[in-house]
């Protein structure tokens, strides 16, 4: 299982993506302005808030699996030290609040994800991005998009054509350097004959973009994450 | 019938070949970063990622490599599964992370600009064995700084534990993906880009 | 209008990777007016694909010019790609996006169209192919057959001047067939040019105006179907049993 | 023998990503003997290609067992894909070599047959898509026809027990198309079961002893060539123009 976006009316769902982007820009920023426990916890609070929003539940974190043992290491890393006291509490502590406050961020990021197609993403960079850039960039990203099934395919459809062959047999190396060549091989064949597809389908750099529009649910949302970097602005000055 | 042509600014046959070029490697990174191990010596997972970062720099060089990277980090801001174990999203740009993430660009530009002197890309054929070992060594370093820099400030580590949970127990790992790295780039099997 | 003239292409090295390359197209010269319905026949290897492929650019001929609505081709890319559309032989190699309504999109947004133009354009070309409703189905779930029909569809939403298609009949289903070459007849009505290469003139035959056919990448046969359908089985092409059945067999004929 | 029982398969989200699913194939029960040429037809996204990648496990079914040689296939993978040769529908999902010779020599070189044994397996199965003396040609540069003649080369290279080609003639000329099927009847004399998935009878039903038709992933027919003909249009599949004129359209009647 892995995070991906889940088709889906919540609330968040019908946010368009900029004012996701900013809810997650502003609570980043906020979380950082607030490394407290007080401001942590009322942040926690509004991150399962956003999470809730866009359907979502402790199920979707666990795709954040692999940062756990960094969370829970580094505070214990922190506090030790190499001479007596050997373990210094405070020291633990902040990092311990540092940690945290990266699940939190991840905690919204999550909901971001799960509300919020690729199509929409794209637009969203585009329209913030004026000119050639964002337009490589929106391209470019939907493409990545595109390229991940696709080179999970060419890995397995390497390993299906090898198995099917009477590959099966062979020892494990051997099948993983078969396997690997194959699908290097076939995924940059893949992005050559994209490259000629976009070609020939007058991919320009000013396309029609997507439709966004701002709905009524919007203007708070954009409230909440531009509060939330106004107060992070108002600590830091 | 006919349309007008006059407002269609086409990317033209190169950029668009190797804008999917560079999105290919974007995504064999993100493929990369499922592939983790745990470090016996560190909290932090090795992972593959680094490799993907070197063969972006060493296939597609120094512009179009780096944009590679670039279009990784922005693809997974926006929720493509691509980060270690196949996270996603913002957060993991400003996680305890960041400072590996944010070097990837760096990295492969650097690596591309050293294996092709330049801009221009040359026959990975005339490329001899000490520039390849070379370039990947700077990537390293390049990585290893921004990432133990970033796990000094985001977790709030002190100098020598972010250097050591940071840098020093993944030299091992890091070898052996320059010897893959190098492993590929030197089969002919594969006849990339 | 488009104007082939004396076009060659070579492959370095060729199929074998020896010194001296192939000639996958010799010498070509032809022309195919607006609103023309062509065939191009000719065995597998005989250079159909590459020579097709010289028409918006994608191949660059090593001799002689190609021209587009009076265009040379390799004077304006844009002109050539807008004014040609194509149908690649194989479909995976053309689909562009994740979902099949963004795919079929994809061309039309690319020519700044507005909204709701492209919205009819891309409703329009599903319905084409018997895809009308499933634009929200994921490209990479899709059957084999069902992967060309939107390949299909692609090209048809550019409503291009010229429309190629290069083996699109091979994995559809027949009504998926039928329906196609319904919009084919169609089109040609409205003064498109339609060119479609193949092996196997069964499926087309009824509906062409003439048929080219190649050997080792030269023009052997210019001529009207009835009578090139003497010559073609010897290229190795698949003709009607009989001429006159063909209505029957397709359920096409004119 | 492969005996298919109660088989279903079921495509998580199936192709639009919506909850519970698309079913691919539907309690399909089937059984072919040794030496039976068989016919697997349906519309485009019928679930042809889904139930014979049961055949060799490359689709593990949701409910059902199949078994080959009396074994089944879950039990011993291996067996089941050395018994059970397969042509992929793509035939770029199947090549793993970079040259023609290299990839045609796969599938025996993991048999662990001697060189001499390979070196003739090789050139017969290569001189049965008229590829003969191809075998140095590089794969990346073939046209798609010669494409789908290698893979094809590559299964007949196993000399299975049952052979089964997923739609193998949509990008043949003529002449390799004969030349296959040629082969494939004297495959049959020698008690190899061949399975033909298609929508397109006109080619192969000649040679057919049996059609079973699939309609949303379940059987409506299995029933004698002459018999299927009459509900198969029904199912969007292409029949021959008249039953009778067959061997005159394909030229490889019985
Ligand atoms: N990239 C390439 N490099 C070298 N040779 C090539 C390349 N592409 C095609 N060829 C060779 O050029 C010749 C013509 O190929 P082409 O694809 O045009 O044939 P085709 O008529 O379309 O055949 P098919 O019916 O099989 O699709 C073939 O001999 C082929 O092997
Ligand atoms: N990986 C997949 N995920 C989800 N759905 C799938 C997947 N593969 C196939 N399907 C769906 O299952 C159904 C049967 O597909 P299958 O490929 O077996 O059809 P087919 O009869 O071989 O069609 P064709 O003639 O087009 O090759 C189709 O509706 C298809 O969209
Ligand atoms: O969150 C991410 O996706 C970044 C993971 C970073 C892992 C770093 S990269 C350098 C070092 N080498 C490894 O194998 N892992 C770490
Ligand atoms: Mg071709
Ligand atoms: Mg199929």
């Amino acid at each position: 299982m892995t995070l991906s976006y889940v088709p889906g009316d919540s609330l968040a769902h019908r946010l368009d993506p900029r004012s996701k982007l900013l809810v997650q820009a502003g609570f980043a920023a906020a979380a950082y302005a607030y490394t407290t426990p007080r401001g942590l916890a009322a942040l926690t609070l509004l991150a399962v808030a956003c999470l809730r929003l866009a359907g979502g539940g402790p199920r979707d974190l666990w795709t954040y699996r692999a940062a756990f043992p960094v969370l829970l290491v580094a505070p214990l890393v922190a506090g030790a030290t190499l001479g007596p006291p050997w373990f210094r509490v405070e020291r633990a502590a902040t990092t311990g609040l540092a940690s945290y406050r990266v699940l939190l961020i991840l905690v919204v990021a999550a909901g971001y994800v799960r509300s919020t197609p690729v199509r929409e993403s794209r637009a969203a960079i585009q329209r913030a991005v004026p000119g050639k850039p964002g337009q490589f960039l929106g391209t470019g990203v939907a493409l990545v998009f595109r390229f991940l099934p696709l080179l999970k395919r060419d890995l397995l459809t390497a390993r299906e054509a090898v198995r099917a062959r009477g590959g099966g047999a062979l020892p494990v190396r051997e099948r993983v350097r078969l396997v690997a060549v194959a699908g290097i091989n076939r995924a940059f064949g893949r992005a050559d004959r994209l490259g000629t597809a976009l070609n020939a389908r007058c991919f320009a750099w000013n396309p029609t973009l997507p439709r966004l529009a701002l709905g009524p649910a919007d203007y708070p949302a954009l409230a909440v994450g531009g509060g939330l970097a106004l107060a992070a602005v108002a600590t830091l000055a | 019938m006919a349309t007008s042509t006059e407002s269609v600014d086409l990317v033209g046959d190169e950029a668009a070949t190797n804008l999917a070029r560079a999105a290919l490697f974007a995504a064999l990174v993100g493929a990369f970063a499922y592939v983790t191990f745990p470090n016996p010596v560190s909290p932090v997972r090795v992972t593959l990622q680094v490799l993907g970062v070197f063969l972006a720099g060493v296939y597609l060089g120094p512009v179009w490599g780096g944009a590679s990277l670039v279009l990784y980090l922005a693809a997974g801001a926006v929720g493509a599964p691509v980060f270690e174990g196949g996270s996603a999203g913002v957060g993991q740009l400003v996680g305890q992370s960041a400072g590996y993430l944010w070097s990837y660009p760096l990295a492969a530009a650097a690596v591309g600009a050293v294996v092709h002197r330049g801009a221009t890309l040359r026959d990975l054929d005339t490329v001899g064995l000490p520039t390849l070992v070379g370039s990947m060594v700077l990537g390293t370093a390049i990585i290893y700084a921004l990432g133990v820099a970033g796990l000094a400030l985001v977790l709030s580590l002190g100098p020598v534990e972010a250097v050591t949970v940071g840098a020093a127990a993944f030299v091992p790992a890091e070898a052996l993906k320059i010897a893959a790295a190098v492993g590929i780039v030197r089969s002919d099997a594969v006849a990339a880009a | 209008m488009i104007d082939v003239d004396g076009v060659t292409c070579r492959f370095d090295g060729g199929a074998t990777g020896e010194a001296g390359g192939v000639v996958a197209v010799d010498d070509v010269t032809l022309s195919v007016p607006d609103g023309e319905f062509l065939i191009v026949a000719g065995a597998n290897g005989s250079g159909k694909t590459t020579l097709v492929r010289t028409f918006n650019g994608l191949v660059e001929p090593d001799a002689g010019t190609v021209a587009v609505n009076g265009a040379p081709v390799s004077d304006d890319l844009v002109a050539a790609r807008t004014a040609v559309g194509m149908v690649f032989q194989d479909p995976r190699d053309q689909l562009v996006a994740a979902t099949v309504g963004a795919d079929v999109a994809f061309g039309p947004e690319n020519l700044g169209l507005a909204h709701e133009e492209i919205d009819r354009r891309v409703d329009d070309a599903l319905a084409a192919v018997n895809m009308d409703g499933r634009g929200d189905d994921r490209i990479a779930n899709l059957s084999g057959g069902e992967r060309g029909r939107v390949a299909i569809a692609g090209a048809l939403a550019m409503e291009p001047d010229h429309l190629v298609l290069d083996e699109p009949f091979t994995g559809l289903d027949e009504p998926a067939r039928r329906s196609v070459l319904d919009r084919l007849r169609d089109l040609r009505a409205t003064g498109t040019s339609v060119i479609v290469v193949t092996h196997d003139l069964r499926d087309v035959l009824g509906l062409a105006d003439r048929v080219v056919g190649l050997s080792t990448g030269a023009i052997v046969v210019d001529d009207a179907p009835r009578a090139a359908t003497e010559t073609l089985p010897g290229l190795g092409v698949r003709v009607p049993g009989g001429f006159d059945r063909l209505s029957a067999n397709t359920g096409s004929g004119p």
